[in-house]
């Protein structure tokens, strides 16, 4: 579709992708009962250690690939594969940030961030611990005997970060971590995150609507065409070089051109997306 | 004989309500077998009977407005009187209460005499029904107290016996069947037998009406035609029962009666068609005999003006 | 217009339909599974119990046979039973139970409306509703005699205030649990005390009252019974008293039989009315 | 450390103080306002009563008098009952209760949480508990003497099921409603099966179950008393059928008061468990 | 505090103005018992016509200053006027855009759009012409049957959007309403919020953590300090001509200027903020 299209080739031929999506299609019965095909086609790896973004229209289907993934729904075609294993159920190798809030709102911001760790055995005390060391992180020190409900937007997300981080999981799921946050929070939030992740090298699935973000922080980005039935319409490999500060290499000149470069195949989609939704008039 | 007004159309026939404290008991059967043998249509009544089974309800749905009689025991007319509440027997259908004090065999060699009841477990029906009653007089008449035992409401049929059996009640005063089915079993033995006419004379000193049709006084006075034919009714009744065996009898009632189990029906009915009067009437000495009963174990029935809880006058028409 | 998009840009409406066809061939094969494992613990249940009774290693007398059972309402459904045919018997006490079901449902709703909204008014009227509710219903079914006589109110009555509590219990609950957020927005885009109720609180306590009609139509049929027990001439009570009287432990249980299935059916009712009134909770699956 | 910082950046910690000494008041003012109202309901319902039944105006003999209530309480008090002291009967009744509602609550959370979470369990037993619920409880009274002896186990299981339906149901359906989102959530986060309940489904289904105990802590009364009708030698329902069987409505009334009470402050022990259990729920006011 | 601060001063002793908040402080009890004090002695006038925006670090206390305006909660102390009238209750010249969702999950996107006109009388018919207007108007013409569970959170977004737009509210108050929308999406609903501000001269009280889009956007901006107890720290005139084009004025030098002014501002206190957060070290 897009003559810019490059299509990246995966060189880990030795062991399985951490994440691989084969043929994956997912569709939805509407309310009239007809069939609404949401992503069409997918195919897709993600190695192991690698920070891949995903970008594309309002409403194309990031979030349904990621539910896929995350193994909350089954594809209607094609298989997922974590390590090369078919998944079936939950993936339990994964921790995920959620698009809309998913803290705990009977659980204090204590018990909510440690509870990845108490699920998994450790006593109360050391959980409690670490989680205050998290609970620093995302900067919510103060706020530790708060429960959800008392916190502001961007403070939940903030939670909802550390709770997903503790468990340093080996698949990272992030849907929109950062929407609610002011610039500079978010700026320290990507640090944080590049960091944990070069630390744990664990492979890193991000959606955001914020191309910038994208480019910042990962090793490729894919776009999604626009729904229904949405495919991958690019894969931009992102060699700028590591670590990166993020809140200054918007201004590199290689990050300007793949901007741009990534920036012409994700506007015409935008644009098809917003034409579709309002092409059929009745 | 029948009163001249039997003829009358069915459509001015007055119509009653009769509640009655379970309308499938042997004790109650003249209710439902006048239905059975036509005689309310025949003396010129529209009768419904409404069915009850649950304690003293029907004795205040009557006084309530809601119902225009009651069948139950003549003994709750006393009760009530100590209430302020007058009511009057227009007939007397039994004069023996038809119930049987009966021992756990468990026991057979302690309990002899109604002076060995003292400290006992006692099954009645349900709490202030005519058994708790009659349990209390025997304790009371043996030289105990009300206090003495302990009446525990079991119900009858089934629970009973299973009480019985598992030795949660030591004795019961209970009617037909399930005497009879207590004694077949080897579960217990008859210590007082007051469904038997002499028996029961004797243990009680002379007459206890039981079984009785009452409606408020108020009432009898203000609908002195219907309640002549309603006694006409059960008069008529009462006599064909004296004339017929028990299975013919058995075979007039409903079959839910005795479902499943006709034998077992006829055999009760044997043991307790004996109590019945001929001719619905209170007998002589009667009233008092209760009277004399109740006052011992509650004081306040001394007072009672029995003249009051009973009448004849209906009766005496319809047996001429 | 829909089909149009499909025939766009889904796969071709020839796949569309098999899949359609698939997915309603799932749904057929849970429902044939279902069933038969429900038949299967039914036949196991009433196997089991056919086979101790006929041995007697249970007691008949006590615990009756399937087989009986059934035969017994047989026999009712055609000789016809003491107090007339059988389906009079259940027409009188379907006919109680759905009058107090529907008069308890509804008050149920409007005091726990009223008293989920209204503080001051569940602080008056709270304790005293709680109260009545601790009353055992035999012991009100009389008064409910002397108020309303022997005929139907009473045992309506006596079915709705089972009925009241549960429905309105659950009531009260489902609109404090409304979220604060959306009736903010229903008043901020206008919405007056009537609109917020049925726009707002109402939808959202759907599911706690309709979760309380599935066990409130057993209790209605309860307090129709009992309220037959006492001062009746028709309906399923009677004939159980009847059958209790007569130490008739098949009719008992005949009876008891007719009043589940009632309720099985009822409940199939309840549901269907819960599919169609919070469709949109089922759309995500 | 939390004072800290409102020494910093806060007003003067006297401010706050006083603030919270405010706020105190307040919610005193309000308690005094709800406890006034509550007692002059009650003193015109009952002022009333006794008006038409001293006048005669509705007769004593069916509706008795506040006073004579009260008088009759207070003699069974002093003098005692004819099965013994009051507090005793009290005592028995109570105890029956407790147990029927903690076991019926127990039972009831156990499998309204399995057959909520497992769809193949409750299409194997949902009808069958639907079934059941439609028995008349006062038909199966018998039956549990005929099980459990005339002691106090058949009117535990007289009370449990009534209280076991109410709290299934809304287990069941509290368990349903579980935010998906969450269940994902927890279940990404390394939940087993175990810790899902306790972490997730639990306390979220929680306010369905608490809100089903205030009805469910009186009709375990109600099966208490119900139980105590047939084959008892002490308690509440026991004083109550025997009142019954004497023409004592004032008896009758006096046991249902008491009750009532009891239902009451039960039902306020309820609420504080409500207020610990879904402490989050208040935060927000 | 700011050397740079610029006090707006209100020009419309005529008339009251639409909305002023009054020393307005506000308070919570926090877990521990303590009191919280997130708002302190703000005061800000907002004419009639206006577009405000709010900016300041996460949780400092944009969506609680909403929610006053809102009606939603009384403030501890001071007052909120509408048109000189102390609000009490709901305010019911306003409409909302929330922070989080807050479409009706129980009616579908059509119902929940039209629901505004249908409260205030229309007949069904004509409030669903209007309905799908908006709804086009949003971008989810095919969607109109969908329920919110439905959709994706982009599009639950809009549902939002045109739910409170539908109704043409004097006051319109919304809490950060594009942050879960792509750049070009955005742009689009900003230069349709822009004319439907222009159309109708409602009063606007946006909140966003995006300066950009503020300055883009708004006759105002206002910066809040870093909570607990935030005050307005700055009161910018933003001058840019009109009608703007939202997509292509952050090119503009004057903007660029403002810009760089505010964010002097801004970056100080999402600094303070999140120290202040982690100070207290227990
Ligand atoms: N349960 C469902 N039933 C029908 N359609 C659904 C369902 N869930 C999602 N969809 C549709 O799937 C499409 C993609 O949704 P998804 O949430 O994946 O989008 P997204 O790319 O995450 O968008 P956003 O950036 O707005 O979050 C949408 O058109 C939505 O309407
Ligand atoms: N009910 C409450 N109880 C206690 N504290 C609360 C409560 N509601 C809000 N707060 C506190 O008020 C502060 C401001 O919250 P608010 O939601 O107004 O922030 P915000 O500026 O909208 O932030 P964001 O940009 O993250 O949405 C937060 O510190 C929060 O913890
Ligand atoms: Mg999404
Ligand atoms: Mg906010």
């Amino acid at each position: 579709m897009s003559a810019l299209e490059t299509v990246y080739q995966a060189n880990t031929q030795t062991e399985p992708a951490m994440i691989e999506l084969k043929g994956i299609s997912k569709e939805f019965v509407k309310p009239s009962g007809d069939v609404h095909s949401v992503l069409q086609g997918i195919n897709l790896q993600i190695p192991k250690g690698e920070f891949v973004s995903i970008v594309g229209p309002t409403g194309c289907g990031k979030s349904t690939t990621l539910s896929l993934i995350a193994g909350f729904e089954p594809p209607t075609q094609g298989k997922v594969y974590i390590s090369g294993q078919k998944l079936e159920g939950t993936n339990q190798r994964a921790a995920c940030v959620f698009q809309t809030e998913n803290a705990f709102p009977w659980k204090t911001v204590m018990d909510n961030v440690s509870l990845g760790l108490r699920l998994r055995g450790k006593n109360k005390a050391e959980a409690n611990d670490e989680a205050r060391k998290w609970i620093a992180r995302v900067g919510l020190k103060d706020f530790e005997g708060h429960y959800p409900s008392q916190l502001s937007g961007g403070m939940r997300k903030r939670v909802a970060l550390a709770q997903c981080l503790i468990v340093q999981p080996e698949i990272l799921l992030m849907d929109e971590p950062f929407s609610a946050l002011d610039v500079h929070t978010r700026h320290l939030m990507e640090d944080e995150l590049l960091r944990i992740w070069e630390e744990t090298s664990a492979s890193v699935f991000f959606i955001t609507h914020d191309l910038e973000e994208a480019i910042a922080l990962s090793d490729r980005v894919i776009v999604l065409t626009a729904g229904p039935g949405a495919r991958v319409k690019g894969d931009y490999r992102i060699d700028l070089p590591r670590p990166r500060n993020v809140a200054e290499i918007s201004f590199d000149p290689a990050f300007m051109r793949i901007h741009q470069q990534i920036w012409q195949d994700l506007r015409d989609e935008v644009i098809i997306s917003y034409e579709n939704a309002n092409k059929f008039s009745s | 004989a029948p009163s001249s007004s039997s003829n009358n159309s069915s459509t001015t026939k007055p119509r009653v309500v009769i509640m009655v404290g379970g309308l499938e008991k042997i004790i109650y059967m003249p209710f439902m077998l006048a239905q059975q043998l036509g005689y309310y249509d025949k003396y010129g009544v529209n009768v419904s009977l409404v069915e009850e089974s649950a304690g003293q309800d029907a004795e205040v749905a009557m006084l309530a407005g809601q119902t225009d009689g009651a069948g139950g025991f003549y003994d709750h007319t006393l009760d009530l009187a100590t209430k302020g509440k007058q009511v009057e027997a227009v007939v007397t259908m039994a004069d023996v209460p038809g119930e049987t004090l009966m021992v756990s065999n468990r026991l057979k060699d302690k309990v002899k005499t109604i002076s060995d009841l003292k400290g006992l477990k006692i099954g009645i029906t349900g709490l202030g029904s005519s058994t708790n009653m009659l349990a209390t007089y025997n304790v009371v008449k043996g030289g105990g107290k009300e206090s003495d035992y302990s009446p525990i409401p079991v119900g009858a049929g089934a629970t009973l016996i299973a009480a019985m059996k598992n030795g949660k009640i030591d004795a019961a005063v209970t009617s037909e069947p399930t005497a009879s089915i207590l004694q077949n079993q080897d579960i217990a033995y008859t210590l007082v037998d007051m469904n038997h006419k002499a028996a029961a004379h004797q243990a009680l000193g002379g007459g206890y009406a039981s079984t009785s049709l009452y409606m408020t006084n108020d009432y009898v006075n203000a609908h002195k035609d219907t309640v002549q034919k309603l006694v006409d009714a059960y008069v008529a009744t009462l006599k064909w029962m004296s004339t017929h065996t028990p299975e013919q009898i058995a075979a007039k009632m409903p079959s839910d009666y005795y479902a499943g189990n006709q034998s077992l029906y006829v055999q009760a009915l044997k043991g307790q068609l004996s109590m019945f009067t001929t001719d619905g009437k209170m007998p002589a000495g009667v009233p008092q005999n209760v009277q004399k009963i109740l006052s011992s174990f509650k004081p306040a029935v001394k007072k009672v003006d029995l003249s009051k809880t009973y009448t004849n006058e209906f009766v005496d028409k319809a047996n001429q | 217009m829909k089909m149009q998009i499909n025939s766009v840009v889904s796969p071709a409406s020839r796949e569309v339909v098999s899949r359609k066809a698939e997915l309603k061939r799932e749904a057929l094969k849970l429902r044939a599974r279902n069933l038969s494992l429900q038949l299967a613990v039914f036949v196991v249940l009433t196997g089991s119990w056919q086979f101790l009774s006929s041995n007697k290693i249970i007691d008949p007398f006590f615990f009756s046979s399937p087989f009986d059972i059934v035969k017994h309402i047989w026999t009712w459904a055609v000789n016809g039973t003491t107090a007339g045919p059988l389906w009079l018997q259940f027409w009188v006490t379907f006919e109680e139970t759905i009058l107090s079901f529907i008069l308890g449902g509804v008050f149920g709703i409007i005091f726990g409306y009223a008293l989920g909204v209204n503080e001051l008014l569940s602080v008056i009227l709270g304790p005293y509703i709680k109260m009545i509710n601790a009353i055992p219903r035999v012991v009100l079914v009389p008064i409910f005699i002397l108020w309303f006589g022997l005929g139907m109110p009473s045992k309506v009555a006596s079915g709705l205030v089972l009925t009241f509590f549960i429905v309105f219990f659950n009531a009260f609950q489902g609109v404090r649990e409304v979220d604060r957020n959306l009736v903010n927005n229903a008043r901020l885009l206008g919405a007056s005390k009537g609109q917020l109720a049925r726009h707002v609180i109402i939808p959202s306590a759907l599911t706690w009252i309709l979760s309380s009609l599935h066990s409130s139509f057993g209790f209605a049929l309860i307090g129709a019974v009992v309220g037959e027990f006492i001062g009746a001439t028709h309906g399923l009570g009677y004939l159980i008293a009847q059958s209790q009287g007569a130490f008739d432990t098949t009719g008992v249980f005949a009876g008891m039989l007719i009043l589940s299935v009632t309720a099985l059916i009822a409940d199939w009712g309840v549901s269907k009315l819960e599919k169609r009134f919070i469709a949109w909770r089922y759309v995500r699956k």
